[in-house]
């Protein structure tokens, strides 16, 4: 019990910061089938343009100017990139994506340096806000949980309920119908871009100053973006909602898990001290999202909740 | 039938042909590879030219998988990197062995182990891999790539851990009199194997199962009406590239001596993948030019801007906008138009086409080196020339946006016209 | 009794609540051409996809010359000697036209996925590559890349791929779709050439081919058989011109007439 | 003027790129100056130039003016030997590294076989952070020299430190799931157990190298440990994430780390980090010193302005590498190896020794800590590096045995 309510709360923290990271991805997957491999690096412009806006002015404009900032990135990239490549196929779109990645994270290393920047908490929310068998609970969690129910909630209202919201459901679903019903196509899929790289920045924005802000942190988030993506299933937001709850518990979750292979195995023979006996499920656990991965589009390639297999 | 006879000789191309087409480009490799050290190349010469030729056969063997199989692998270094793995144990095995088989097999034969232990792991890992194609084969590839690179980490009895694992390729028995002891004899070891592995994949291209390979990439339904399982031809491709990239590996682990967890990684896997593309998926000979090419990058470029990944990313976008056929495509188109007569028509418009990007590429490297002068700070500046540029220099401004304004108009114009004439 | 070359028992296939095929029986014997023919809507390229393992039946039976293979994979029935076309044109388009042949004539001559030999030395693949160009009058464009072929002459390489292989039963889904007059007929032609001895399935709008190709016709409406006989007798049958009303009706007479 | 300068300097750089000059002692610094890793690298071929350009000022070694070339190796192995050749063919005889024991590991490979397949050709490795134990063991090279402390020897100086520490009680040991975080591991647990058998080690974790985003559940498994002390051989991201998890989420003790103080991890980690980090390092700017090292610190941050003095142990080596060759009277490495062996040297910090045994350097270690109270900030911060007399390992007790058997050339 001691492990576990603060293993649960942190596995949902977690994991509303990777749906927020990915659902933008899922949108933009869904619609236009294109895996966006530098869907991290506009998380970390979304961290970088948070912490130049907040060095003039303070993180509640950054809040919101930095995700718009992120937001029109990708609008650009798409409509002066993107969609020039689009004629070659997804492979070719991938491919763009991949070497945007590169290009953008060199970009921010020329203008904001090759280490960390000072991108800090704000003050207001840097306290503790209760005790948890013993170890202090920062406010500053329970903020990204507000921002990420919000968020959720903003976005569940927008499909749901708004006409905007509608044609980007009947895309998801059907990409190829959208045309028909005599919407500009490629500026659906611009706008779409757009909000799904903003998503990706006001991710940055929060997650940023909680982790750290470095030329490195696309990088390291990349590729478990994916596997929400994928996880989660085509076409569907719950899905990824619910892939990233699922990942963000199960890592949280196995890291209390001292229990090593020797001890699991040990009737089949497996020593406790041999290399692979002395592995914890512990010290796997951040492998987990990718034996995922793996496992998931080998037995079930649409994914949990996908309606079509990509 | 003795007119379909006649009629089959006719479709086949001449001896003549054949002789041009796949003869004599090998002859000619053959010659360069020879012919390189009667130049005398210094230590660093031979050294890159060694790194070179197993980028070749590495760059050759991811292109198995993405050029004629149409699949996408963010993990193909997995492959080099067991290969090499296997190939050092080897090398560490025939240096304590005193009698037996290992005793008695010469280190100049190390690729086919590294050959041998390609396709092991390619067998394995391709069987789940290969049941789809197209994207969620390049997901698993990448989710396989991270797990194997973790446990490269993980397994020091396998992998060494962080230093690897080492071996002296100045054991066991000689063959054709080379000690492989200085970079000049492991020329010849990297020269052989280069030829052998290119040649063995323009063999591969040229089998059944080759051609099946490249049906399935562009029609995989079509394939299982023709009697084809291509779940089956793109894991027996998947496990030639494993094995070729192996090839690579075993090449590697005597040329360097040492293989680190670190081979296993993504960045490996990611550079290969830009050789490949760079230099032209659609073309045999693409990966070869984008090979050389990112070779040099790498070790040379560095030494004269710390830029150079940016300048590499550059390259690698343009490349996927503007010229999806790689290096390659660029320079067949050319030699197409030479032997179709058709160069007076079109040289003038490539001519343009030349000076509108050298004129924008000029305006970027002059905004890239201001810039990364200028973010190192410590009052450094990018002075070519006498010039001292920096950003509150108007000079400066003039000489990035000029030449880049006028590099794409240029462009644009050329592209306008090109249109026109086809409407 | 001859024994059937292909033979459906109470053949049916849904997609959720929509019952596509309800209930086929079919009987085709060795050595017939055999049309199905029907509106646009009636199941006809659905029943290819069970016949030729592109779809599992939701029930009953297919069966090749006595053997079940409803459900199998298609490349299985492929090599059981079941070989179709495709209404939209579906070959190799970066590959050659004699490379697109030479893939199909592949597997049947026992070269599978074999890696070990040079297909240029070959002999026997090629000289049947060249007697199959030659057969559908493809061999002098043997060389173009498959993409670049007019729209007739790929509908003619689909024809060449499909019989490319040496089956016996042949199912050619709208062979002629979208040709000319003259190209149609030069389809025929071919297609009565190609398919000399062999069991032959055909699905068709343009009844000028169905009547001169076919020996015994079935109507396909709505997933059920209607009809199934000689071309008089199914063109005489009153449930039939009830099914095709006005225009196409008139094509059931044009056919005689062709 | 000014232009004909930069004409001069335009010119000089192109001649750096062509090939250097003929008669300079060369050393090739063969470090990532490019990506992830770009920074630490460039760090280090700063102090190494710096420590180059005040010898040349006094006159150069030998009469000989060093001349200390870059080589991007992108934390490769590999590469690192394609660069190392570069090197070589330049006609740099001494070879400096110090990022990532693999390079190191590659690097002491290739020199160990270059200098056996060439006599008469030796080349010397200036091994300058790169801290396997197995380098000055096992693997030992009469043409290596380390001068900063391995792995063993640093936690032998932070187990000497929680020795005296009475009210820690229990330890919790933390680490990347490859050879070095293993090695940190291991001698953690057993130089506890000789020297505070008392100390229960409520946990020893460890987690995939750089694949970790949020430390906070392993940092609540910490506390819920009841854990006094937390000891770490994290490096970048990992040690970052790790240490602004673990305050963030309460955790009181001192966290000991190998390389809290390594370049951009106190921007990350920020004032909260205060009293609490702890770094085991050779020497810190903020150290009761002589006016001179005062003054040689000051002028290296008024020459690189974006840089701090870091790498007290380039300047040790640079400094001794000097007088060995002055005391050999010739730059060859065969002689100048000779003559390091046993060298001592009067450190700004405390006298240094180079063993003779295994080629390690002995030199005072401090457990530093960091404090908002400090003369020199870093990263222009009002934060740094401060260690009292209490805090200072003196260098013999940092000797370990070495299993060392050194095959020494004939003189």
């Amino acid at each position: 019990m001691e492990t576990f309510v603060p293993s649960l709360l942190n596995g949902v923290i977690y994991g509303l910061l990777l749906f927020m990271l990915s659902s933008g991805l899922t949108l933009i997957f869904s619609m236009m089938g294109v895996l966006n491999f530098a869907h991290a690096s506009f998380y970390m412009l979304g961290a970088y343009f948070a912490y130049t806006i907040t060095q003039s002015t303070n993180f509640w404009f950054a809040l919101i100017l930095a995700p718009i900032l992120a937001g029109l990135v990708g609008a650009g990239v798409e409509k002066w990139g993107l969609r020039k490549v689009h004629a070659n196929g997804h492979v070719a779109e991938l491919l763009f994506t991949f070497g945007l990645a590169y290009l953008i994270d060199e970009i921010v290393k020329i203008i904001w340096g090759r280490n960390a920047v000072n991108y800090r908490i704000p003050e207001a929310l840097d306290f503790t806000i209760f005790r948890l068998y013993g170890s202090d609970y920062p406010a500053y969690r329970i903020f990204m949980l507000f921002v990420a129910i919000s968020m959720l909630v903003a976005l569940w209202f927008l499909l749901k309920k708004t006409r905007a919201g509608l044609i980007i459901q009947a895309a998801l679903t059907h990409p190829h119908m959208v045309g028909h019903l005599g919407h500009n196509v490629p500026r659906i899929f611009m706008t779409v871009f757009g909000a799904g790289c903003a998503l990706a920045g006001l991710a940055g924005v929060i997650g940023g100053n909680y982790l750290v802000t470095e030329p490195s942190m696309a990088v390291l988030m990349g590729p478990i973006v994916f596997v929400v993506v994928v996880v989660g299933g085509m076409g569907s937001l719950e899905g990824a909602f619910i892939a990233s709850i699922l990942l963000g518990l199960l890592q949280t979750l196995a890291i209390s898990v001292d229990t090593t292979f020797g001890e699991i195995f040990g009737f089949l023979g497996l020593s406790g001290t041999s290399e692979v006996g002395s592995i914890s499920i512990a010290s796997l656990a951040p492998m987990i999202p990718f034996l995922m991965l793996v496992l998931i589009l080998m037995i079930r390639p649409r994914g949990l909740m996908g309606d079509r297999e990509f | 039938m003795t007119d379909i006879t006649q009629k089959y000789a006719n479709l086949a191309p001449t001896t003549a042909q054949k002789f041009r087409q796949r003869v004599l480009p090998f002859l000619a490799l053959a010659v360069v590879l020879a012919i390189i050290p009667m130049s005398g190349p210094s230590g660093t010469a031979y050294t890159l030219l060694n790194v070179m030729g197993i980028n070749i056969v590495f760059a050759l063997s991811y292109n198995m998988l993405l050029g004629r199989g149409g699949l996408l692998s963010f993990g193909h270094a997995v492959y080099f990197g067991l290969g090499g793995f296997a190939a050092v144990h080897a090398m560490d095995a025939i240096g304590s062995a005193e009698s037996g088989f290992w005793a008695n097999y010469p280190i100049f034969f190390l690729p086919v182990i590294g050959f041998a232990g390609g396709a092991l792991a390619g067998a394995v890992i391709g069987w789940p891999s290969c049941k789809r194609a197209g994207t969620p084969f390049a997901m698993i590839s990448l989710g396989i790539a991270e797990l194997i690179a973790a446990a490269g980490l993980m397994f020091g009895s396998i992998f060494g851990g962080e230093e690897g694992v080492t071996g002296d390729r100045m054991v066991g028995h000689e063959v054709f009199g080379l000690s492989l002891g200085p970079t000049s004899e492991v020329y010849w070891f990297i020269a052989f194997w280069t030829f052998v592995g290119v040649a063995g994949m323009f063999a591969f291209t040229r089998t059944p199962l080759g051609k099946l390979s490249e049906a399935t990439r562009d029609n995989p339904e079509r394939v299982e009406f023709i009697g084809y399982n291509p779940t089956r031809v793109r894991y027996l491709v998947f496990i030639f590239a494993g094995a070729f990239a192996g090839l690579s590996g075993g090449m590697a682990a005597v040329n360097y001596e040492i293989f680190t967890p670190e081979a296993l990684s993504l960045v490996p896997s990611g550079l290969v993948l830009l050789m490949a593309y760079i230099g032209g998926i659609r073309y045999f000979t693409g990966p070869i030019l984008g090979a050389i090419l990112l070779t040099y990058m790498q070790s040379m470029l560095s030494d004269f801007t710390e830029a150079w990944l940016l300048y590499l990313g550059l390259l690698f976008i343009c490349i996927v906008m503007f010229a999806p056929g790689g290096l390659a495509g660029v320079l067949y188109g050319f030699t197409d138009a030479l032997r179709a007569g058709k160069l007076g028509e079109v040289i003038g418009r490539w001519a343009g086409q030349a000076i509108g990007s050298a004129l924008a590429l000029f305006g970027m490297i002059i905004l890239v080196e201001v810039a990364v002068h200028w973010s190192n700070g410590f009052g450094e500046t990018f002075e070519p020339y006498g010039l001292h540029l920096t950003f509150g220099n108007p000079l400066t401004w003039v000489l990035i946006v000029v030449p880049v304004v006028a590099g794409i108009v240029i462009l644009r114009r050329l592209a306008n016209t090109e249109e026109g004439v086809i409407a | 009794m001859s024994e059937n070359a292909l033979s459906l028992k109470g053949l049916t296939k849904s997609f959720g609540p929509a019952k596509i095929i309800q209930g086929v029986d079919l009987d085709i014997k060795a050595g017939e051409r055999h049309a199905i023919i029907g509106p646009n809507g009636a199941g006809k390229s659905t029943l290819f996809n069970l016949i030729s393992g592109l779809y599992t039946p939701t029930s009953g039976s297919v069966k090749l010359r006595g053997e079940e293979i409803g459900g199998m994979a298609p490349f299985k029935i492929n090599r059981k000697g079941l070989s179709r076309s495709f209404q939209v044109s579906n070959i190799f388009a970066n590959m050659t036209v004699r490379e697109n042949v030479r893939c199909g004539v592949l597997y049947s001559m026992g070269y599978g996925y074999s890696f070990l030999r040079n297909i240029g030395n070959l002999k026997e693949v090629s000289e049947k590559t060249a007697e199959i160009l030659e057969s559908v009058d493809l061999i002098d464009k043997a060389n173009l890349p498959a993409v670049l072929l007019p729209y007739a002459d790929q509908r003619t390489l689909e024809i060449a791929i499909t019989i490319a292989g040496g089956a016996d039963v042949i199912l050619l889904d709208e062979p002629t779709a979208g040709m000319s007059h003259s190209e149609t007929d030069r389809a025929v032609d071919l297609i009565t050439k190609a398919t000399e001895g062999k069991t032959l399935v055909i699905v068709e709008h343009d009844m000028g081919v169905v009547f001169n190709l076919a020996d015994r016709i079935s109507v396909l409406v709505y997933g059920e058989i209607i009809a199934t006989g000689k071309p008089e007798e199914v063109r005489g049958d009153p449930k039939v011109r009830e099914a095709y009303l006005g225009d196409e009706a008139d094509g059931l007479d044009e056919g005689d007439a062709a | 003027m000014k232009l004909m300068k930069s004409a001069a300097l335009a010119a000089a750089m192109a001649l750096v790129a062509a090939g250097a000059s003929a008669d300079t002692l060369k050393i090739a610094v063969i470090d990532p100056f490019s990506g992830p890793f770009g920074p630490s690298g460039d760090a280090a071929l700063k102090e190494w130039t710096f420590a180059a350009d005040m010898i040349n000022a006094k006159g150069g070694i030998v009469g000989q003016e060093i001349e200390v070339i870059g080589y991007d190796n992108k934390v490769n192995p590999k590469e690192s030997l394609v660069q190392l050749q570069k090197a070589l063919d330049k006609g740099a005889r001494y070879i400096a590294q110090g990022n990532g024991s693999a390079v190191a590991s590659a690097l002491i490979d290739a020199i160990s076989k270059h200098n056996k397949r060439n006599p008469g050709d030796e080349v010397m490795f200036l091994n300058y952070a790169a801290v396997d134990p197995s380098f000055t063991n096992d693997r030992c090279m009469f043409y290596h020299f380390r001068f900063d402390a391995d792995a063993d020897m640093k936690m032998a100086a932070v187990t000497d430190w929680i020795k005296d520490q009475d009210d820690i009680k229990s330890v919790y040991i933390i680490g990347q799931d490859y050879s070095f975080g293993k090695a940190v591991a291991a001698s953690a647990v057993s130089d506890l157990e000789a020297k505070r058998p008392d100390i229960e080690i409520v946990g020893n974790e460890l987690h995939p190298l750089g694949k970790v985003k949020d430390f906070t559940p392993y940092v609540q498994k910490i506390i819920a440990s009841g854990a006094d002390a937390m000891i770490t051989g994290n490096w970048g991201a990992d040690m970052v994430l790790l240490v602004k998890a673990a305050i963030s989420s309460g955790f009181e003790g001192p966290i000991l780390t190998y390389y809290g103080g390594s370049l951009g991890a106190a921007v990350a980690m920020g004032e909260s980090a205060v009293g609490q980090v702890k770094a085991i390092v050779e020497g810190n700017t903020n150290l009761e010193t002589t006016p001179e090292q005062n003054a040689y610190i000051e002028a290296f941050e008024a020459a690189y302005p974006d840089n701090n003095y870091y790498y007290h142990r380039i300047h040790n080596a640079m400094n001794m590498f000097k007088m060995a060759a002055e005391k050999a009277g010739s730059t060859t490495p065969k002689d100048v190896a000779f003559a390091l062996e046993g060298l001592e040297y009067e450190s700004p910090y405390g006298k240094i020794t180079m063993r003779a045994d295994n080629h390690q350097l002995l030199q005072p270690m401090f457990v530093s800590t960091f404090s908002d109270n400090v003369k020199r900030g870093v990263e222009d911060l009002p934060l740094g590096w401060v260690a009292g007399d209490e805090d200072r390992i003196e260098a013999e007790a940092t000797a370990l045995e070495t299993t060392c058997n050194m095959e020494r050339p004939a003189k």
